[in-house]
């Protein structure tokens, strides 16, 4: 039992800072640190990966995929975050290109895998419905069979930067009449469809990346569905399981967390710092030390992945106490804005930080509500690992 | 032993609760949030007429000579309504200071202002760097003739945009957090050097930084002796904490309400999530917490009624217990709202981010915890 | 809304703390201390608080109660538990007592009332059984009518001092057909009956406080039976919740906290005491906070009822967060007995607490199983407050 | 990266998991924990047959040369069949001390006799006053030519009852609370001077408190350089740390599973405990919980056979989540398992009590967690 990096990582990682450090311009993070030049930025960010051959660490070596092993992607992504540099948009590079190169056929992988990998096409998910929430097998998004089309009539919600897309992936209902899970299908549509209709939903963070996207008559031709019609549950749930794996999100919260250490450092009441007042430091230690078990957890989980097993009840796992790590450390970076802590979209206000703090911890709560609610996660675990 | 409240003190309760439900609907606050100044001129002359702005004055300044369990009455009920008019930063805050300052002149003149709702006024108390340390104050206030000349910035300074005067924290002596050297004075915000920041937090109220450069105020805008300030700053962080308590218990309340009615009209997997064990204990614990809450309150509401040496201990652990609690219900109440509960339509949220606010006000739960563990200490 | 003592209450105070003084003697309170003694000493202060009529504060004043105002119940409650006394044996004067006043008949009143209040008997509680936990209305103890008594057949358990016993009440099952809670009874035994059998059940506080009690065909005469046959239910719940409201315990636990800081005032660690420990110090003040919330809880309760309204719903609170607190205690004694925590029946190693100490943490995992869980309370107040 | 034990290991463990399921079912346990000397001997000596006696010693002296992953995948097996023999505090404390000792003429003396499983050792260090503070130390050690004169009275001591000799930390120079002037001492226990009472603890082993009255030990029984044993001491506590986690894990990991199975067979309101949503969602924590414990495990003896510098980080916040998860799961397994959870009569309550016992030993929770920020700070 060993994680030492052999000399081969550690060359690796020496390879990967010097890119970073070369390509992440302090421009570009700058411009990726600001809301109205985010998406530009970020594009821009995942071209650069795209160029270098590491925009798809997840996806096989023969689509596109980078073939490092697990602790190359550990190293890449470790020192992404503490670089401070966003993960990639995951809609396409973690979601939809994987089913397509899994389940899509050659057609398809042709036509949709190099302008995700190229970050020329921006995904946006439509799984989720009003009415529906954690039970997504309720959905009730319509598409019938009109020739060589479906026409899709229905309505998607939460759907992340819909107002940004050029591509949806949709669960569709194309047949209610047996068991919920069957009968849905899996489609990709244009976005530019006439009958899309995109609606921002606005959101406690005072932000808006979430929106309803809207179906009216929506035509949507045949060879744009994934597999056999009525099987899309199948691949969708394939897909959920690694969509879980990396939302734990630990090299994030590494980076989160140091930074709170800092702040922490510089924050002052009463003559002494917050990071030397013991119950703050009790409550950040604490939360470090869940985070290095989380750590070694996820690592656990990508040794056994690495050897073929797909993840399993341990990916529910990683989600419930990824994002109930992220939760913790928005609020110690809410609890050091102190007053501040509430400041609305201004970062000239007392700590430069508090608007930032209060966005992160708002739209943070969606964290153990998305993605199936941490409730549902937990029913997936008692029924799969302690079989009740 | 009595714990309910006066029948004029339910009947101030009753007024807000009618104020509220018939004129106060969630769509109404919110374009008065929304709007530039974050309150309704219409509203606050409704509540001076309503007779609630005279509630903490002497009578003889024409003031309904209520205490701090009058206050609380009426502030769960504006916590169940979300009532953004600064009836907290203005009458409490503001007008408690000026009731307390024993400067007579002071209070005749700006009282009845307050009680016709003529008057908009703040408290000046919060630097940049002070975070929950009142006496940590950098702002001075030198003596020249009759008057002083304040210089420095407070910040977050609430209803600080709206606030025609304020009362203004100033160190006439003393190291940087000494207690003693503290002077409190009235400022008028029209007066020259003044300048202002305005900002909004995320409870939608309106607040500002105010910077003074070479302001001249008169020595008899003094309230309590120079240097003495500290003593009236302490009794108005203790009973705005009571206050703002109450506050807290009217928003836990509207929370657990909320959430419970929610789960009993949305549907998952085929059936009401309200049959859900899980959710069910979960609510059982929110609702003991609520009880807990509102017993603490009542614990600093009686040890202040009593004249009690433990008044501030109790406030201290209240406020503390506040944190914790406002935290597990706020975060149940969205959490168990799902997707919907991060919509700005809902009001969950509102109510969840003016909890937060509340708690961040004179402290957290673990600068209050801190400060009563100091307490013990120094009285053992 | 006040709290403070009137005058008469100051003076009665003082009367308690007299009477205390004078009648609790430190050898009286070191027979108490010692389980070897424990029955007789109990027993012993309980005749004095008898001859003093001062044994059930509780018991409507016709019945021999104190006529006490909830304050003047409130203080003498708080003065006993500082003074280190513990509260009377609940079985009689608490849990049989106000059934038999309520619902027993005179010729009832007359036999049983007079020896409970002397503590000429010692009674114990026959509800639980193996199989029906908290499922009280699941039991299976069946009494057959046979001429002018019923023959008793099944098995209680958990039954608190059997062991010490004169009686039990219990329920038992006359009728099976209809609704569970429907068709048991209530009815006295008297211990010395032939075919009653009681069997220690060895805990985990290595300590014999609870026994099964099994019944082989024990005849108990009719005129033993509470009310009407199988009606029985209904009088064990109108006692459930007056049994939850005490089973808050805040007085003792104010105690138990008390004695809690003085030993963490003494106990050293690297030079300084544990008291002055911020980590230590903080939970412990949590605690105390929450004890403070549930001290109020209670008195509004107390205020309440003393209006003449039954505790309802909230003598579940009471009983959950009366017993999560006392265990918060039982731990924060643990944490100081350090090294010494799981001495096993010696109070002359280490610090001479740690017996005691564990065996008061280990008993008390109890304190959230019995009475009814603190699961099924959630359950009750789910249904009656929350009415899902 | 590699997460699995060894072949060796694997082997290793099997032999003890064979061992415990054929021969250690619980109420052969719970007799030979109710013995005289609360051991087995016969099972000693299967031990000594088996080679576990072996593991952390230097071939040269018949050892098998194992180091601490070793160790772990021993222990925890031996944490699922609660084993009351002394391993820990003969083989892995004491026989772990001599084995860094540096002292060859010792190690070829005794560590022949640990192997072959004729010793008991102990390791003597607790004090009444010293708390977690293993630098506390009263007791004296005075050169007087060749001898050190010892005087003082350790507690707690593991294994003390049986022990044939024991390492003993004593003051040679310094203050109380130095870390500087510890020396380690092989004391044989039936020196004249020594005295013992022996007791039980909750876990049911036998322990000691040890008094040494003018015990004259030789200057060649010195473990490590003169007042220089505290780098002995630390390594043990830290080694020690580890192998308790394993054996905590283990325990923890029987506890999830005894108490899971009680719920599919409990019945309670006319259906199995297994089904109510509140306990699987608990059930679902303290299996979160376990493998958290495990990842946690797993990191300090990867950073140990990395020769990681942050391994006293990891294995201080290894012991505070052992405190959490620990005491979370052994809470859980008693409440749901209900009444029958307080029974004697069931495992259930014997492994949390061992669970609690193991908390102790080393600092609990609150001060490893103290000690992971010192680190971090003296780090900085």
């Amino acid at each position: 039992m060993n994680t030492a990096f052999s000399e081969e990582d550690l060359a690796f990682q020496q390879e990967v800072q010097a890119f970073i450090k070369q390509k992440y311009t302090p421009e570009l993070a700058a411009r990726a640190a600001n809301p109205k030049t985010f998406k530009d930025a970020q594009i821009e960010w995942q071209k650069i990966l795209f160029e270098q051959g590491w925009i798809a660490p997840n996806w096989p070596a023969e689509y596109g995929g980078t073939g490092w092993t697990p602790t190359q992607s550990y190293i890449f992504d470790n020192e992404r975050a503490m670089a401070g540099i966003s993960d990639v948009v995951p809609f396409g590079l973690k979601m939809v290109g994987p089913v397509i190169y899994t389940f899509g056929n050659d057609e398809q992988k042709e036509r949709f895998l190099p302008a995700i990998l190229s970050s020329d096409d921006w995904w946006c998910q439509g799984y989720s419905e009003p009415g529906a929430g954690s039970d997504l097998a309720a959905l009730q998004t319509k598409a019938v069979l009109d020739g060589d089309d479906y026409i899709v009539n229905g309505a998607k919600i939460w759907t992340t930067y819909a107002q940004h897309a050029d591509w949806i992936f949709c669960l569709v209902r194309t047949d209610s009449s047996g068991k919920r899970q069957s009968g849905i299908s899996f489609l990709l549509i244009d976005m530019k469809t006439p009958g899309i209709e995109v609606r921002p939903i606005h959101t406690i963070d005072n932000y808006h990346s979430l929106n309803e996207v809207i179906f009216k008559d929506v035509r949507v031709p045949v060879a744009n569905r994934i597999g056999e019609q009525d099987a899309g549950w199948t691949y969708a749930k394939a897909l959920l399981a690694h969509e879980r794996v990396s939302i734990a999100e630990v090299a994030n919260s590494k980076r989160n967390l140091a930074e709170v250490k800092k702040l922490a450092q510089q924050e002052v009441n009463g003559g002494q710092t917050l990071y030397s007042d013991t119950a703050f430091r009790s409550r950040l230690a604490e939360t470090e030390i869940e985070l290095m078990a989380l750590e070694y957890t996820e690592l656990r989980v990508l040794a056994s992945v690495s050897r073929g097993e797909t993840p399993g009840p341990e990916s529910s796992l990683l989600k419930i106490k990824g994002t109930e790590i992220q939760q913790a450390i928005q609020e110690l970076r809410m609890q050091i804005a102190g007053y501040y802590c509430g400041v609305l979209g201004q970062d000239d206000i007392g700590h430069e930080f508090g608007s930032a703090a209060r966005q992160a911890y708002m739209y943070g709560r969606a964290a153990s509500i998305y993605g199936g609610s941490n409730e549902v996660q937990r029913n997936v675990i008692a029924r799969a690992v302690l079989r009740v | 032993m009595n714990f309910d409240y006066s029948e004029e003190q339910v009947m101030l309760r009753d007024s807000v609760q009618r104020f509220v439900q018939s004129q106060y609907e969630f769509e109404t606050r919110r374009s008065i949030a929304e709007s530039e100044t974050a309150m309704s001129a219409e509203n606050w002359a409704q509540f001076a007429e309503l007779g609630w702005l005279s509630i903490p004055f002497d009578e003889q300044y024409g003031g309904f000579g209520g205490d701090i369990q009058d206050i609380a009455a009426v502030m769960e009920e504006m916590g169940k309504g979300l009532v953004i008019e600064p009836f907290f930063a203005n009458v409490i805050l503001f007008g408690g200071l000026l009731q307390n300052s024993g400067n007579d002149a002071l209070k005749e003149k700006y009282i009845p202002q307050i009680i016709d709702g003529s008057l908009q006024g703040a408290y000046a108390f919060v630097e940049r760097q002070s975070r929950y340390q009142s006496a940590d104050v950098l702002t001075s206030a030198n003596k020249q003739g009759d008057n002083y000349v304040l210089n420095g910035t407070k910040t977050v300074v609430f209803n600080g945009a709206n606030a025609d005067v304020a009362v203004v924290s100033a160190r006439t002596s003393g190291g940087q957090s000494d207690e003693d050297g503290i002077s409190l004075l009235l400022v008028d915000l029209s007066s020259d050097g003044v300048s202002r920041q305005n900002y909004r937090l995320m409870d939608g109220q309106l607040v500002a930084n105010i910077e003074f450069k070479d302001v001249s105020v008169s020595a008899d805008n003094l309230l309590g002796a120079e240097g003495q300030g500290y003593v009236l700053m302490k009794a108005a962080e203790l009973q705005g904490s009571v206050a703002l308590a109450a506050e807290a218990l009217g928003i836990a309340g509207k929370l657990n309400e909320l959430t419970l009615d929610y789960t009993k009209t949305r549907e998952q997997f085929g059936t009401t999530i309200s049959t859900f064990q899980v959710l069910q204990h979960r609510m059982v614990d929110t609702f003991m917490e609520y009880e807990l809450l509102k017993s603490m309150l009542f614990r600093a509401l009686c040890s202040w009624a009593d004249g009690d040496d433990e008044f501030e201990l109790d406030v201290r652990a209240l406020k503390a217990k506040l944190a914790r609690s406002g935290k597990l219900i706020g975060d149940e109440a969205i959490q168990i709202h799902g997707g919907m509960g991060m919509t700005d339509e809902m009001s969950v949220g509102h109510y969840v981010k003016r909890l937060m606010t509340i708690n961040a006000i004179f402290g957290d739960g673990d600068y209050n915890q801190q400060q009563f563990v100091q307490l013990q200490d120094s009285a053992a």
